[in-house]
């Protein structure tokens, strides 16, 4: 096992106590990358060679640079015997919407593509400021918008490390693939509904998606204002627990950053889950789906292997004491994926009038016949065929005339689905639980440009994540296991506002109690390169 | 299921949006915008009461919790250049845009 | 590059001026295999793994230490002076098709696996004599009933060294893997439709089908006798004239063997194609598919991208002084595989009723009633599907009441394949052309599984190679370029019966003239790994 | 495109090949028999004059290219026990096989 391959709470173990030094943690990650990352995404890539089909792409920005002088620092600091922070030495990677000074910032994006930022996003800063070393901005699908990192202008895109012939989800892909791969022990992804969690599924680590609110949006490029949510993606529970603890929290950049008090994640997480009551949810274990063409939707039960996977941690789980409620109901799960469509493009929409070719990003290298025509040209040329998807959509739909039968009315659902929560989550209610268990995703990875360019059934992919987005409410994916195919399953815990905690709590119960299963033991793909 | 997006509405949309399509990327997207359009009916079909409000975002953000407006007060920058070098063309510090379509009053 | 790399005839070089030595090759050979290949093809294999669908497994069985044994002898004769012969320390596979004494040879069937051979076959010996070394036995279709690999009973399949995730063509996939990957430089492959030219394109290797009659078929397990040809596959049309000149010839111990003589190949090779006339016929660049269900037919252009390599082909030739006739007509190629489903079939059943679980091979495990319940459970067990569907099809096509309209017409409308080659090559005819110039398939290497289990589609890959032999006439298959995916494209030369000579100068006046076209300077994806 | 092979043609010829099928299986053969036949049904339609005589194999085979075949002599095998070992039951140099099926004569 080399350095690259121990945890994040290793590492930082490791270089305080000088068994190793922050300088060789990066030179590991630096060889893995080299071995496995294969040529970084750029625009006008050209066509795939043979060995781009077998390499991650998890990166579009390489920063080593600035990870090795953080690394020297770090280790002077351990050498002069200061507190070298929680993530000392500890290799991350950003998800490329995030503002990093001095660094391209891109957003996957044409658009966006010769930014360079001139501040850093808040969670960046602080995780930097615990010691992490910046290696780099890792790909995702363009603006966030897609499932499978496919949209990115950034080509080569991401392949799933555990089958390289397979895509590794989206929005987050890179972060998740970065991970997964041994490349960086974490990354900093976003999720707006289920960016983080659905990759994370896919690439077989964890993610979490914070409660709304509890991690600052400074510098993050907006997608869904009122959705998005950066968050952490790690290989095990507790390095996603430091690293959540290390980002909480109120920053006076983000109105919207609440002054809840952060716990201390890492204390409680080998607390158990005795007494802790986890329900399933039907509502769960099958999915809506519309019919290309009609609209009209048929269900259909998750895979028999997700099922069984989520059934056995529950039994896992109540073999350690919790309690299991099943059939919670979540009557309103199912409309997450419609009212997503409209509430997502609105916003989308709105955040996407500000890059016009005049203050910063990319400008048509036409002749523009006046200040419109530059717009026109410079967003035409600019933006990918998902960013243009959006903003249409969300105009339409935001218009007087639909409004109130689109927009408004996908806000008001949005209340039905907070409510299916605050009832399930309710200690006085009729089913209290503390958290649910549910598959992440309702399928393993699928093949690269097999769902590709079908903008409905790519945000199907999202259909038991999204929920959680308009609640607000945080949730964290696990791997659960592996499909016949050796593809990874996702398990999924959702819990009521800000308690971050109990889903680590009952993600560290798990890891431990199948520390031993065979699954556990397999290696993704990418190590047999 | 009818088309609902017309060419009609869709060039519309084209031009309220600031883009220009070319036919292939029209197509595509006029195309998805009907299959999104019949993925999203359900949400009429959804009973919804009268006095289900609108959720602007789904976390209950109380007073207790939030931490006010900043004060609105000026902040020097200590790098403007930073920030104006990422415009494509300026001109003494100033951006610089073609004409701005405007109409002369007599 | 290392000494695998290097062609045979350099390698022959190498160990005869004492440049390297024999077990060197062999070394840097295992090193290869060891590197790419992944775990050899077996029975009862599980699932595919990871790493799995990261290797070539082009063996069934390797004999590292027979070839071990004659490296040390050929080494021992360059230094004691003595001729090593022409493939002196030459690094070989045999398609596990051929009777190799003391080693397994399976037919890549469960019914021979555990079958080893008490004799050799003539090529194989004749390739030994001149100092080749044997490395081992590789992969196939079950009994070479297929154009993927895919039926093999030995498990996991080979995969294509361009394109991991793709096939590598058949029967010969095996054979054609292991010379792309640099594995050996030789492979013995055999050609009843196709099976060494089709995994050849699909490879990117030179596949050369003899003149039927031209190599003894003495150690071939047979299918369609009167159809089979062994022939040699390599890197490029010196070795495979070199292969050629040690394995042709008559046989006393095959009665089918023609006593023509033997040119020199290596000679001729250099010759140049001033005043030869090459063809082209429309009827080869047009394929005709039939429907699913219906058995109606449609008929379509061959790709593009394969249309403009042979295009370019006779360009190049053109401008090398060979003359160029258009329109050759070949009406009847056609019609090559409806009379294939009938021939083969019948032949095939024909030869496979020795597998009874008696003399040699596999026995059920299961008590018998009587000998006719353990020819019924012996063969139901030690046959795959493709087996047992040749061996229905055979008998009903050649059933009493039946052969007339199946039998007996196939084999006439073989002889109207027969005559269209006749007229082309007619020096007195109306076209007369020394060789035709085609596409050697009518698509680049599937994806796994695409086509797998419909085995009308799986036929149909050998459209453009059948009527050859029906014929039995040579044919050669050179690398012709790549599509935009990266994948080979193979180009085709027939010609009259036992010129094999002609289509290796032209293949080679080929070569010389597109040497520094880029897609030669491409690697497969297997140098990757 | 009517079924050629029916289930009783098929039965027949399993039992005439010597098989045995799973019903798996056997959905498939007679399945892909019945597509394949269907592929072929084009030979019926080819215009075949009266007098093309049916080619065993392709290339000819004068008797200038002939060997001859060999004489039918007896020639010793150096080792019969390399060839009797690849059997899977024998017994004193026979081989083994169950109950021959046969009527007794009376």
């Amino acid at each position: 096992m080399e350095l690259c391959d121990l945890s994040a709470y290793e590492i930082a173990q490791h270089v305080r106590s000088q068994k190793a030094t922050a300088v060789q943690v990066l030179e590991s990650c630096l060889e893995r990358i080299q071995k496995v990352d294969g040529r970084p995404g750029a625009l006008d890539a050209g066509e795939l060679t043979a060995e781009d089909r077998l390499r991650v792409h998890a990166f579009i920005t390489l920063t080593e640079e600035r990870a090795r002088a953080q690394a020297e620092e770090v280790d002077r600091k351990v050498a002069a015997g200061e507190d070298p922070g929680l993530l000392a030495g500890v290799p991350v990677s950003i998800k490329d919407i995030f503002c990093v000074q001095g660094t391209p910032s891109t957003a996957a994006s044409r658009i966006l593509a010769n930014f360079v930022s001139p501040y850093t996003a808040t969670s960046v800063a602080r995780m930097e400021e615990q010691g992490a070393l910046v290696l780099g901005k890792v790909n995702l699908d363009e603006f966030t918008y897609g499932s499978s990192n496919e949209s990115s202008a950034f080509q080569p895109c991401p392949r799933n490390p555990w089958n390289l012939n397979h895509v590794v989800g989206g929005s987050s892909g890179g972060s998740a693939a970065s991970v997964a791969a041994g490349e960086v022990a974490l990354s900093l992804g976003t999720d707006t509904a289920g960016s983080i969690r659905q990759p994370a599924a896919f690439c077989g680590v964890v993610g979490l998606k914070p409660t709304y609110g509890r991690v600052s949006r400074y510098g993050l490029i907006a997608f869904g204002s009122s959705l998005d949510c950066p968050g952490p993606m790690a290989r095990d529970v507790t390095d996603a627990a430091m690293m959540l603890q290390t980002i909480a929290g109120p920053d006076p950049k983000d109105a919207t950053s609440a002054t809840v008090p952060v716990p201390d994640y890492i204390e409680a997480l080998e607390e158990g889950v005795q007494g802790l009551r986890i329900g399933l949810s039907p509502d769960y274990f099958r999915i809506a789906i519309p019919d290309a063409r009609t609209g009209k939707y048929h269900t259909e039960p998750v895979p028999a292997e997700f099922e069984q996977a989520v059934l056995r941690a529950a039994q896992v789980l109540a073999e350690m004491g919790a309690e299991i409620i099943e059939d919670v109901p979540m009557p309103n799960a199912r409309y997450g994926i419609p009212a997503y469509f409209v509430i997502s493009r609105v916003e989308a929409a709105s955040n996407l009038h500000r890059f016009d070719g005049v203050k910063y990003g990319y400008r048509t290298q036409r002749t523009p016949a006046d200040l419109r025509d530059l717009y026109r040209k410079t967003r035409a040329e600019g933006f990918g065929l998902q960013p243009k998807l959006r903003i249409l959509m969300g105009m339409y739909v935001s218009a007087a005339q639909y409004s109130e039968q689109y927009y408004q009315r996908a806000l008001r659902v949005r209340t039905l689905i907070r409510r299916d929560f605050d009832q399930a989550f309710d200690p006085d209610g009729a089913v209290y639980v503390d958290a649910l268990l549910t598959p992440t995703t309702p399928t393993p990875a699928f093949p690269l440009e097999a769902v590709y360019g079908d903008s409905v059934m790519m945000q199907y992919a999202d259909q038991l994540t999204v929920p959680a987005n308009h609640a607000g409410i945080p949730g964290v994916s696990l791997p659960g296991g592996l499909t016949a195919e050796g593809l990874p399953i996702g398990i999924q815990l959702l819990g009521p506002d800000f308690r971050e905690d109990t889903l680590l709590r009952i993600g560290r119960a798990y890891e431990v109690a199948t520390q031993d299963d065979p699954w556990r033991q397999e290696e993704p793909q990418s190590a047999h390169l | 299921m009818p088309e609902q997006i017309t060419q009609e509405i869709f060039e519309h949309l084209v031009a309220l949006a600031a883009l220009e399509l070319n036919p292939d990327e029209a197509e595509y997207l006029r195309g998805e915008l009907n299959h999104q359009l019949a993925a999203i009916q359900e949400l009429s079909a959804i009973p919804l009461d009268a006095d289900i409000p609108a959720s602007l975002h789904g976390v209950p953000f109380p007073v207790e919790v939030r931490q006010g407006l900043r004060q609105d007060e000026w902040q020097p920058y200590p790098e403007p250049q930073t920030i104006l070098k990422q415009a494509p063309e300026t001109s003494d510090g100033y951006i610089v845009v073609p004409d701005i379509p405007h109409t002369t009053l007599e």
